[in-house]
């Protein structure tokens, strides 16, 4: 039951949704649109267990009085607000229309916070390029290479810098050759490579040979 | 008449007119304008030339594909055709009702509005109105022995796919079996090293002797990405090692079916070396869905708690290179592996490992060690070198001209 | 003159100066501005002020998602949905619906919640199970044609080219020569049966510097993104908030 | 220590000083520079303005706010774009938040907030005939993969909860079939790739991508096997389309900030490398 089934289940599960691909006849070409929609659902129970754990944990922290404590305090309070103010007090089903409240903290905190998280990258992409990119050897030199000539063919200065070059070797052109010819290349390996690893570990999922996920008994 | 002296009312060029009739259909479309008959030297289009219908190939069944020759009006230089009404009856002497209605320069619909094993039969017409006439109106315009009728039904199997993809497939997971029963039979398999799992082993002792933790990060993703599956299956292997060392494993997710998923897993691997008792369900804890909040989260366990190993396995985005930044700067030893190839650059240049796409599904096959896992490796190298010999023929074949058999990988 | 009160003191200065612009500037704008420095004062060190964004951070995160699923999930899917099955076969009496589907995923995410109760928490491996199991055959087949074959195709092409003048277009030919030798030589590296030595080392060399230079490409690309967003960050900071700009 | 170890092992933060400068000064600037059009955005450009009047357009905004500074304007021109050519436009989102940037894209074309009646350049466009906004579906790509059977089942009422058969723009639309043009705004999962593998490959629409310049390099290969039409990529994308669409929007203003930085961070790849060179590789990594 607690091993054997679930290893059943997902055999069975896996085969039919191969097969859905080749048969478009009803009921087969159903499944998927069940599965999104049974994924949908057991998120939403699923996400009550997160949720709690991550309250929990806070909880303990404050408890317990642990180092920075109280930031943990800030987070349940900042959970509970939101969350509340989502459930009670936002229009039900309509908590995204412009107006609310939910969509008040929305644009207020949450899209700074994340825009901002977001926009840190710009730097952290400056130090990497300083400390991490050297042309230690070939690879990497390559790796610099095609990186120098995106960079300056992507932007109008590129071609500013490039004007006196004949036309086919302005930077604009060199970067989209770049891009169309070994960048292509490589994406597209990279994709085969991605597509065959995922069948076979696919498979093994199905047959059972990769079966860490139903645990133990 | 009525219809035609409507469509010319319609044609661009008398905007205003059009407005207001188009106005006036919104809110009922059987009413008819008069004032139509004040514009007499406008032309309706010309009709459309053959019509077909057929059952929609390949399909669920409940369609029906119709195909019509474009009017001789719908042409660059002559465009007085605003769209093509599709007209659906059951018998071929009407009554007609709209099934549907096309663009002009499209000659194709599917009516996916239909029962199964029955008849219907179409009519198109050629409007220079871009708005659905009512019934009369129709009626009045339609043209009258040009037809077809068709019957709609369900495929059992999809042509193209079964011929084209399903050969693949079989040939395929067939060589993965196979070389996996091989294995299975004790057949000794050569796999090349891999520099990043070579080093993992290393990374989590160092973690014991300096008593940090590892962190372990399996993506942002849920479990419905393979990458994620990928991600935990790795983990599981980690944990295994992490027991066997008996270093303190943290794994911070940011969904929470990969937390129960996780759970059991490293569970599992702590059981299988036989420490339960090392086990603690909050090794596993969620933070959040949020995938910025995600990393400042993180940022913030990485420069307090400073783990000495860090892996990242799964399916990452723009907050690759945040983590694996702050990562390197704590000192950590970093060891990733993600199919997200946008985000592979930074991972090499910040992490000291990284396993490039498909290294990291071959990932838990190496680490496990077990030879059926493995196997499934030598079957993917079979799937290669079929590939490898079809793009070179084809490649040859289509530069020596004989024929170009691209059109057999397309679906 | 000690830590703690020099804390204090910049914390006031701190509180007046945004309450001062949040008078001039709006409060909204204001406070988004403050969550806005906040995180960025991650990249001077970890501090308080940090430590407070990223607390709030994660809250309203996980607060907006756990609404979203709720709302979205929980609610208009399954709840409506159930309802809307109930009306077309005991109300309108027409028989089967679809919809009906979604009781087994109220099951299935019921089952998720037994495991807070740990002697049935079994259960929600069948759950998962349904899960790892669609995920699993979906994307076999997915990946495989979209990213397999269909890209096999894509290569499968003749390697010359020619000029309108119908003359043979010698760069485009080496180009997709290229192309073709760069991608097959890239799948080569990734061939796991054979150590990267000799002649087939050679090939796998060249599948590398090969990805190499995608990666390269993506760098830049990468850095044009990222920058972009600091820029639009820094208008919104300059621009939006104390109105610098135009 | 010498001076160029000492160079290597710069403190960072003095990285993200000089990055701060590089972009936020341009911003007060204003040199124009010429924006050359790129082979994928001219031929995305091209299969748009193939469209004639009244066609379908299926827009499809899959990002949030996070992600606008890049994609919003491409949004923008987009809109612009389909009035300007009496295109009828259906909006969606796979993301939350994209049915909302659409909103706002809408508004910043028209200068004022959307009604159900509006006027633009002396035309009067109402809501439900011209355009219309079906609001967010969850269910990423599997909600594209419903969209190929039947667009009312993956959408069954609009943002606002009007059913679709109330919606005049929507009448006779069934599935994929009768939507002449998609455009596809999307800053990652589910975006572009899911739009290609299920939407293209499946139901063969007629897509063109726009996406963050991370995303960009990840779809030329669809581009190059025809499974798409064009790539926006990134801001340079954006602001190579708003040239061509004919408006000068934030992508083309912000087009100097981003010729700066990406000076700055070559800048800083030559100053680490010579570095490295001069004095640096006597030093062990430690």
């Amino acid at each position: 039951m607690k091993r054997q089934v679930p290893l059943a289940i997902t055999a069975v599960v896996g085969i039919v949704y191969i097969f859905q691909y080749f048969v478009p006849h009803e009921p087969v070409s159903k499944f998927s649109d069940w599965f999104s929609d049974w994924f949908a659902i057991i998120q939403a129970f699923a996400i009550w267990l997160g949720a709690l754990n991550l309250m929990k944990l806070s909880a303990i922290k404050v408890a317990r009085r642990k180092r920075d404590w109280i930031y943990s305090l800030v987070t349940i309070i900042s959970f509970a607000i939101i969350v509340i103010v989502g459930l009670f007090f936002s229009g039900g089903t309509d908590f995204q229309v412009r107006g609310t409240r939910f969509m008040y903290i929305y644009d207020n905190v949450y899209d700074p916070l994340s825009s901002t998280m977001f926009a840190i990258l710009a730097f952290f992409v400056a130090s990497a390029s300083y400390r991490a990119f050297r042309a230690r050897n070939k690879e990497a030199t390559m790796l610099l290479l095609a990186a120098f000539f995106v960079m300056l063919g992507r932007v109008p200065v590129g071609d500013m810098i490039s004007a006196f070059m004949p036309e086919g070797l302005r930077f604009s052109n060199v970067a989209d050759w770049v891009m169309n010819i070994p960048n292509m290349a490589g994406q597209r390996a990279i994709m085969i490579g991605i597509a065959l690893g995922i069948m076979s570990t696919s498979l093994r999922i199905i047959l059972g040979i990769e079966r860490t996920f139903v645990g133990g008994d | 008449m009525v219809f035609l002296a409507v469509l010319m009312l319609s044609v661009t060029g008398h905007p205003a007119l059009a407005q207001e009739q188009q106005a006036a259909r919104l809110t009922d479309t059987a009413q008819v304008d008069t004032t139509a008959l004040l514009e007499p030297e406008l032309v309706a289009p010309a009709t459309v030339g053959g019509i077909s219908a057929e059952d929609t190939p390949d399909d669920a069944g409940k369609s029906i594909t119709v195909s019509w020759e474009l009017s001789v009006d719908d042409t660059t230089g002559k465009e007085n055709v605003a769209q093509y009404i599709v007209l659906r009856g059951t018998s071929s002497d009407g009554p007609f009702d709209t099934a549907g209605t096309a663009t002009a320069g499209t000659n194709t619909l599917t009516d996916g509005q239909v029962e199964n094993g029955i008849d219907y039969f179409y009519k198109v017409i050629a409007v220079s109105s871009t708005l659905l006439p009512s019934g009369e109106e129709l009626s009045a315009s339609l043209p009258q022995d040009l037809y077809d009728a068709a019957r709609a039904s369900g495929q059992w199997y999809h042509e193209a796919r079964t011929t084209r993809i399903l050969p693949w497939v079989l040939v395929i997971g067939l060589s993965i079996l196979w070389f996996i029963k091989a294995a299975k039979k004790g057949r000794e398999l050569y796999v090349r090293p891999i520099a990043g799992l070579a080093e993992v082993e290393h990374a989590i002792g160092r973690a014991t002797e300096m008593g940090r933790k590892i962190v372990y990060v399996p993506g942002i993703q849920d479990m419905d990405n393979v990458q994620t599956l990928a991600g935990v299956t790795i983990l599981g292997r980690i944990a295994k090692l992490a027991a066997e060392y008996d270093a303190q494993l943290d794994v911070p997710v940011s969904r929470s079916l990969v937390m129960v998923t996780a759970r059991e897993v490293v569970k599992e691997a702590y059981l299988s070396v036989g420490r339960p008792d090392a086990f603690n369900e909050d090794m596993v804890h969620y933070i959040t869905d949020d995938q910025f909040g995600y990393a400042a989260a993180l940022d913030g366990l990485f420069v307090r708690e400073k783990p000495a190993t860090i892996f990242y396995m799964g399916a990452f985005y723009a907050e690759s290179l945040i983590l694996a930044e702050t990562g390197n700067t704590i000192g950590a030893i970093q060891i990733a592996g993600t199919a997200m190839p946008a985000q592979l650059p930074f991972f090499v240049a910040a992490c000291d490992y990284t396993l490039i796409g498909e290294e990291l599904f071959a990932a838990s096959a190496y680490l496990s060690k077990e030879a059926k896992l493995l196997g499934s490796l030598k079957g993917q190298d079979v799937a290669k070198v079929l590939i490898l010999i079809a793009a070179i023929i084809g490649v040859l074949m289509a530069t020596l001209g004989f024929v170009n058999i691209s059109g057999w990988f397309r679906v | 003159m000690n830590n703690r009160v020099l804390a204090y003191i910049v914390v006031a200065v701190g509180i007046a100066v945004f309450a001062i612009l949040a008078a001039t500037q709006g409060f909204a704008v204001t406070m988004g501005a403050f969550f806005t420095i906040g995180i960025f004062s991650f990249l001077y060190k970890d501090n308080p002020y940090y430590k407070f964004s990223e607390a709030v951070f994660v809250g309203i995160s996980a607060g907006y998602w756990f609404v979203s699923l709720f709302w979205q999930n929980m609610v208009s899917k399954l709840y409506m949905g159930i309802q809307a099955a109930y009306n077309t076969t005991f109300v309108e009496h027409a028989g089967w619906d679809d919809r009906w589907m979604m009781l087994l995923g109220g099951l299935l995410g019921l089952f998720m919640l037994l495991r807070l109760f740990p002697k049935i928490g079994w259960l929600s491996r069948w759950s998962l199970a349904v899960i790892v199991g669609a995920t699993a055959g979906l994307y076999f087949i997915n990946y495989f044609v979209s990213n397999g074959i269909i890209q096999l195709g894509a290569i499968i092409a003749p390697l010359q080219s020619f000029t309108e003048a119908g003359k043979l277009d010698w760069w485009g030919t080496i180009s997709q020569a290229l192309l073709v030798a760069g991608t097959l030589s890239g799948v080569v590296y990734f061939y796991f049966s054979k150590e990267h030595t000799g002649a087939f080392g050679g090939v796998a060399k060249i599948g590398i510097w090969t990805l190499m230079l995608t990666f390269g490409a993506s760098f830049g690309y990468t850095v044009m993104s990222r920058m972009s967003l600091l820029i639009g960050r820094m208008d919104y900071l300059v621009g939006t908030w104390l109105g610098l700009i135009r | 220590m010498n001076f160029w170890v000492r160079l290597m092992t710069i403190d960072r933060r003095i990285i993200f000083l000089f990055v701060v400068i590089a972009v936020t000064i341009p911003l007060f600037l204003n040199i124009s520079q010429e924006i050359v059009v790129s082979t994928e955005v001219q031929t995305g450009f091209d299969a748009f303005s193939a469209l004639q009047p009244g066609a379908r357009v299926l827009v499809a905004c899959d990002y949030d706010p996070p992600s606008s500074p890049e994609l919003q304007p491409m949004a923008v021109a987009t809109f612009r774009y389909c009035l300007d050519h009496d295109l009828k436009f259906i909006i969606i989102g796979l993301w939350p938040q994209g049915p909302q940037q659409a909103n706002a894209a809408f508004e910043t074309v028209l200068g004022y907030p959307i009604s159900d009646t509006i006027t633009y350049n002396g035309k009067t466009l109402i809501y439900g005939r011209d355009w219309v906004n079906l609001g967010f579906q969850a269910g990423n790509e599997l909600v594209i993969q419903r969209m190929g059977s039947s667009i009312p089942a993956a959408f069954p009422r609009d943002y606002r909860g009007t059913p679709l058969e109330d919606l005049p723009l929507m009448q006779g639309v069934q599935n994929f079939n009768n939507i002449d043009f998609v455009m596809n705004i999307s800053a990652g999962y589910p975006g572009v790739y899911e739009w290609v593998q299920f939407g293209v490959d499946r139901f063969g629409v007629r897509l063109v991508g726009g996406t963050t310049a991370v995303q960009a390099p990840l779809i030329y290969p669809y581009y190059g096997s025809g499974q798409l039409l064009g790539v926006l990529g990134g801001l340079k994308g954006a602001a190579e389309f708003e040239g061509l669409v004919g408006v000068s929007g934030k992508a083309t203003q912000f087009m100097l900030s981003q010729s700066f930085a990406h000076v700055i961070v070559i800048l800083f790849i030559i100053v680490g490398n010579v570095a490295y060179f001069v004095g640096g590789r006597k030093q062990k990594k430690t």
